[in-house]
């Protein structure tokens, strides 16, 4: 090969770059052969406890499929490129249609696009859409229980475009949302989280009808296997939200210690011009069969470079397969018994702990799948004493900046069993005693 | 192919029998269908063979980086002591995973020759919005409010201007000269208190190397504001030149591209950020920290109080990150100086080669880096052949098209990439396909404009699709 | 497609260095190609996409029973603490493993209502042979030595008669009446002392109960012979009918058929044979017991002193053995019991459906079990097309074939069974192809003759391999 | 249904049968979902330690590439029948078709078939082969030192067909395999291990000689992964081992407990019309387009019946593809560095276990990767002690009815590390103390 390029060496073709800025990397240690490698992922690997999963704030320990991680391993979707040639990527392609269908059926509105980085990083992408559609606006109302990492990522990126984030309260005795009489006037849209970071159902419809009348957008924040019980947003008050969005990792994405996941993105048809991400439509080719492509790319990046709705370029691809696959494999059927079993493990567990002195329900309105408990002793001390039975108990609301030392949120899902709340059980009856 | 909403059954799911109220409930029960399993495997296997893949066929696809994704890396990021944490875990559980990510920072450090570097971006353009938010952040802690401005030369991705407008600049476009070099008198022109940075990678979009890049660095230095590494072109320079040493302040790097971790049809991406020292107290959060006693533990907003911040929910795309440890693991030091060594080589024999057969080169002077600009205006002109056309014919050979009209700059371009782990034998067959289809060009140019042929649908109808917007599957 | 020696680099490896002595090494070095991990699982992922598979196509296959596989059974079979065990692991560290199979031998010999079950067989046919070697293993325990014969029915599997072979024995064929049950009065006159055993399966080949069976037993018994079944067409009564019930002996189970472990593209399998009381001592070695502490070991010679012994080096095909009891496990009893269910309404429905647009059926007038006979000598006659021809343009249409020329008493037939795991949309699909191919058949027989048209490759020369033998890739 | 079959009820389809013959099984537990079946199975999977593997004796802990698992995993391969319609598994039959040429280069033999069930099941295949070529013989020469487990699979088997065994001695100082001057009238092969159950190489070139000069067929058993270093048995003496049978675990086959497993078997080209077992050749279509299809199946059972060469049918396919695939992924120079850092890693296991007091080597003649220690204390209470420390020390040579009480098979493998070598001599250490 060198000789067809008339060069003498490897080296010789990298005689554009200075010498003095070429060099072999120091430092690094010397590769290792698969064998050693494999070796030195699953010692680490194995050194991590498997725990009990009791904790949620966003992201829940469900079943996922044995089809799912089969499917997406297969190297033609596992390696395939972004879909922007059509013909060559017809597989990824109806796979996303199919998930914008799913996406649309779950919540109720009328598109949804090919996914975003993750549900917190869909809010932010919704806030600016909401401004895009809303020009002369400079603010979002943002609920105090948001998740409060989903809300960092609001205070991390919307100030660079000098959009404000102006906090609605809490009622105390209900842990749900509070809005004043008026809305502030540069106010964009509404953020509406069903469920709130206490675990607890908001009264979507009556919020839903405030910002209507306020002349504000409402951005939904659901977790869509929670909707295969709740209401969808597309139908909350009168005429539903105007933008969705939310985290799909409940519908087969590993937990994987934070990500991959997968953010969810839907609103009215009106509005798709203004939407960030891509857009799977369906379409026909010269002879009139039926296949599938990219569409509205002059929205994107790639096209309208600095005008572009987002800088967004990748989705989550392999995220929305697993996604789609989970809910086609579970079906409506499988769908709602998760969430009904989610529910009603997480009630079982609640009422297994609630028999302990001491330890108390915070706010005791309805709830799908996460609740508080105040305990009499530090949440996080709790916590880190239960990691020895090999259960995380949850995630205490202190570390989340919300509530008090002793409340920890609780989340159970279709996976608790009988022997998990029996094993946490005893373990806090350890803990209690001590 | 039947969607899945059409081959299955679809008995609703019974309403639900449940203690939560029904106002906050669902009222019509869930119109999804109900296949069975084999129906739900087999309709995905079949779709999944729709699509050309890196397992599958070449993507000669320029600035994609599409190479190996090996198997190794994905069958180790879904051990189940990976898999399974749950992102609330105590640093003290997830040892394991903090150590390899730390591994990783490090490693991704090294090479770039950088001071620290945060692993949460969840993919280039997120990594591209960090590290000007940094620059942003950066100037602001000086108190230097005023540089509003980002240069960009005209050639860069879509995503560099769009990143920097959403971290609040103005962007201004910097010409290139004819020898693919930027126009350095233009920069100088444009250089001013106003300006925050510019974002460039290098080699360039036009596939080839910034040769002035030490006085470019230089007078953007001396005016004040700093430079952005674009790194989506890293695999030409992996293990040779490190961004740190060509005087680069920030950058990202696409874990996806140059770590060989998988597109996945479009994503999940990872978009790391790596620093110089002064620019580390802005790197994102969270980042992981060794401790003095050997353990790990995740860097928040109490350490890092400047900076800019969280990106998403969690820490990043973990398991993308896992998959590119591996990688680099397995590369080492060496390894990483033979992947840009090959990946150059490759491309500075198909630059030869399709040279040979009739192509046109956009720089026809210049080496190739990882990867090289051919033009076939030379071909519409004869015949009404477009890029898209030999695009889409090459599909028909069980190719993928190489990136086309990318950069605007160069008429009817096609940018090529081959990457470093296709064999001459792979790069000879795409040589004598391009040579053939250059050949039916001038014979028979309909069969080119028709194509593909081969494929189980022909050319797609794009306009018709933005005209109909047929988004979602209607009830069937 | 080229084979992997014609498409990746040949560089020899290197001679070894290496302390054994010269003389008991190889002289040449391996001749044998290096291709890149890329290119190797490029080559092999295109192989498969040549394949039809139970995950893309539906195979009406009757006698193999080509249902669902499911794909946990895949991820649980291959977890480290059973994929890593060594066999020779004492039984204290693999009490996992041992206490699954235990409770496979349980679930089987529940399902079939026999004493005890050796999982050993390595597929149905070992699984004979196991089974047939028990019943001379009996008769030689009891002085009984004069037992060579055995009786087989003329449309069993072709493996009948060969084990019985294997064990030593002759055989002699029992015609079958035309109403598809066994020919009493032909039996009653093989019946004598010199004979071993008989060897059935019910419902029989021909796709009917043998509506007798209880009379046979009775007959055979009083003969001082032995019941074979053949497990093969077990899942038409699976959960419902238990051959221990029938007055079967020794029988083997197909567990890559009943049990939905994966037929492979030919195996592994795995035959576990079951036996009654009177037969448990002579099962093959080894066997699974629960100790009286609630612990589990291997049974060996020591423990059955009259057992047949090891049919293989260690203890069968482990891996396939915890799919099967992750399929029973899955079902329970009553899941057992709906498989036969749905496997013959399935059936039924099909053979309606198939006459109704103008099949024959061989047996006409009885019930389909979980398949059944079509024929179509009535097509040759009338224009030449044979089963073959039938069978080989269905793929056209994406189905696999089904069994043809078996049995052989009955002409061009067809035998069909679509198993539990099909929806009714793809039955309704495949009776609509049927009836196209029949007007095919009519109108055009020519394009049957030459089919398949729409595959990688058309009709292949059997002919023509049989007598070039290229059985190995030259040098190339 | 139902109705279009006219039948009012599923019972109604099984009228045919007694119904005193029908019921629903009692004694079986309900199913499981998938999900508890999943913590089933993962629980008793957990509850077993991973060892560090010395154990051989035919079954070896090898580095499995992990392309491997990934492709055998793909529903187009694992799902798929046997290859009787050849057009519609082009994918399988050239894998086997590829899997025997590899095995003929790696053996040195003119053909291989599709594979057996496994390496003595192919053994005794490999005898009734020998006994179709010599119909006037009865028996077959078996060395003392063959691994007994495939011993035993001759005896279960032969017999049946009233074929003897005859044993041939070994040679108590050097461990090999002793012939006698004349070979017993009826016999019709002398099986030559090459590899011994002792880990022992045999003088193969000599024994092949001699069975040759006797009339005798010469059946070579191999370890197919050894033979990247060791004289290929179509070279051995004059003229080459006749049939070469083998257990192809080695090439990419997990230890799974003890299978699924593959037999390789191979002959010389003249003898194919007696071999038992699929055969794949290369074919043509009706426009000269190259296929592959199954050939000679007039040999086997489903077309000749009782006359057929074997009952076998089943082979062990989806094996082969992983063997195959294992093959093309290591490449002739991989295959050749995992056979060399075998029997490195052996012989530095070797050395180090030497360094103890009163451990010594029983034969000192040349080996692959296996090796016999004799202890002082009983080699069962050794493995027994260590499990404790997780290591799996080898095979006591009693417990296959060989050698002395102290009597260790140890094998190696390239997955040794010298830290589970430090981990062996510690553990040994402790238990030569007490």
């Amino acid at each position: 090969m060198l000789a067809a390029i008339d060069a003498g060496s490897i080296d010789a073709l990298f005689d554009e770059i200075p010498e003095h800025l070429q060099g072999i990397p120091q430092g690094l240690p010397e590769g290792l052969s698969e064998m050693a490698l494999a070796r030195e992922f699953e010692a680490l690997a194995g050194a991590q406890p498997l725990l009990r999963c009791f904790a949620g704030a966003g992201a829940y320990a469900h079943h996922i499929p044995a089809t799912v991680a089969e499917l997406i391993g297969r190297g033609e979707f596992y390696s395939a490129y972004t879909p922007y040639q059509a013909e060559a990527s017809q597989g990824t392609l109806q796979v996303i249609f199919e998930f914008q269908t799913y996406i649309c059926r779950l919540t109720g509105m009328e598109v949804a696009n090919a996914s975003l980085y993750d549900g917190a990083s869909a809010l932010f992408e919704a806030c600016l859409m909401a401004l895009r559609l809303r020009p002369e606006r400079r603010s979002i109302l943002v609920p105090k229980h948001l998740l409060p990492n989903w809300r960092e990522v609001l205070d991390s990126l919307l100030p660079l475009q000098n959009i404000r984030c102006i906090e609605m309260d809490v009622d105390p005795h209900r842990g749900t949302m509070q809005v004043p009489a008026q809305a502030p006037a540069d106010a964009a849209a509404l953020i509406i989280p069903q469920i709130n970071a206490l675990g607890l159902l908001e009264d979507v419809d009556a919020l839903q009808r405030w910002a209507k009348t306020q002349g504000l957008l409402s951005i939904a924040v659901v977790q869509p296997l929670s909707l295969a019980l709740l209401k969808e947003p597309g139908l909350w008050g009168e005429g539903g939200a105007d933008i969705v969005v939310g985290e799909a990792q409940a519908l087969g994405i590993p937990l994987s210690g934070g990500g991959p996941y997968c953010g969810i993105f839907a609103c009215r048809r009106g509005m798709v011009r203004q939407m960030p991400g891509r857009l799977v439509a369906r379409t026909r080719d010269g002879s009139g069969r039926v296949g599938y492509c990219l569409t509205l790319q002059a929205r994107e990046q790639h096209i309208r470079r600095g005008q572009a709705t987002s800088n967004v370029c990748t989705n989550q691809g392999l995220m929305v397969t697993a996604a789609t696959i989970a809910m086609a494999t579970l079906g409506a059927r499988g769908l709602q018994e998760a969430a009904i079993q989610s529910h009603e493990k997480a009630s079982a567990l609640l009422s297994a702990l609630l028999r302990f002195e001491g330890v108390e329900r915070v706010w005791d309105g309805p709830f799908f799948n996460e609740f508080v408990l105040r305990f009499p002793k530090p949440a996080a001390q709790l916590r880190d004493a239960l990691l020895a039975d090999g259960i995380l108990a949850g995630v205490p609301l202190a570390d989340l900046g919300l509530g008090e030392a002793g409340d920890l949120l609780i989340a159970g899902t279709e996976m608790v069993t009988d022997e998990d709340i029996d094993a946490y059980c005893a373990a806090l009856g350890r803990f209690l005693e001590h | 192919m039947d969607t899945i909403f059409h081959l299955s059954e679809r008995r609703d799911a019974t309403p639900p029998e449940v203690d939560i109220p029904a106002a906050y409930r669902r009222q019509e029960p869930l119109d999804l269908p109900n296949p069975s399993e084999l129906e739900a495997l087999r309709h995905y296997t079949l779709l999944s063979q729709k699509n050309f893949a890196i397992d599958t066929h070449f993507y000669p696809l320029g600035s994609c980086t599409m190479k190996y994704n090996p198997r190794i890396a994905h069958r180790l990021a879904n051990l189940a002591g990976f898999a399974r944490v749950h992102p609330a875990t105590p640093a003290s559980a997830q040892q394991g995973l903090l150590h390899l990510l730390w591994d990783l920072q490090n490693g991704l450090a090294q090479l770039t020759q950088m001071a620290a570097v945060s692993l949460t971006p969840a993919a280039g353009a997120q990594g591209e919005l960090a590290g000007v938010a940094m620059i942003r952040a950066y100037h602001h802690a000086r108190g230097d409010l005023g540089r509003r401005r980002m240069l960009i030369p005209s050639a860069a991705h879509g995503t560099n201007p769009a990143s920097a407008r959403m971290a609040g600049f103005t962007v201004t476009e910097l010409p290139t000269r004819a020898d693919g070099d930027l126009d350095l008198a233009a920069l100088e022109r444009e250089l001013g208190p106003d300006v925050a940075g510019i974002m460039l990678t290098n080699p360039s979009t036009l596939g080839v190397f910034e040769r002035q890049i030490e006085t470019i660095a230089e007078r953007v230095h001396q005016a004040g504001a700093l430079l952005y590494y674009d790194g989506a072109n890293l695999n030409a320079i992996l293990g040779r030149v490190a961004p740190g040493r060509m005087g680069f302040d920030v950058m990202h790097l696409n874990l996806h591209k140059t770590f060989a971790t998988p597109h996945g049809g479009g994503g999940p991406g990872s978009g790391a950020v790596a620093a110089a020292a002064h620019l580390e107290p802005y790197l994102p959060l969270p980042r992981v920290q060794r401790e003095a006693d050997g353990s790990w533990r995740w860097l928040d907003r109490v350490d890092c109080p400047q900076s800019i911040g969280r990106l998403s929910a969690h820490a990043g795309n973990i398991g993308v990150l896992l998959r590119a440890q591996a990688y680099l693991r397995r590369l080492g030091g060496s390894g990483a100086h033979r992947v840009s060594a090959y990946a150059v080589l490759n491309a500075n024999y198909l630059f030869k080669e399709l040279q040979r057969v009739g192509y046109r080169a956009a720089f026809p002077q210049r080496r190739a880096s990882h990867e090289f600009l051919l033009t076939v205006e030379d071909l519409r002109q004869q015949t009404g052949v477009r890029a898209l056309d030999v695009a889409k014919r090459l599909l028909d050979f069980g190719i993928y098209a190489p990136t086309i009209y990318f950069p605007q700059l160069v008429p009817e371009c096609l940018l090529i990439e081959p990457t470093e782990t296709e064999s001459k034998a792979t790069l000879d067959r795409f040589v004598a396909v391009m040579a053939q289809i250059r050949q039916e060009a001038l014979e028979q140019p309909e069969l080119l404009k028709d194509a593909p042929h081969q494929l189980t649908v022909g050319r797609l109808d794009e306009a018709w699709a933005a005209r109909h917007l047929e988004l979602v599957q209607g009830r069937c």
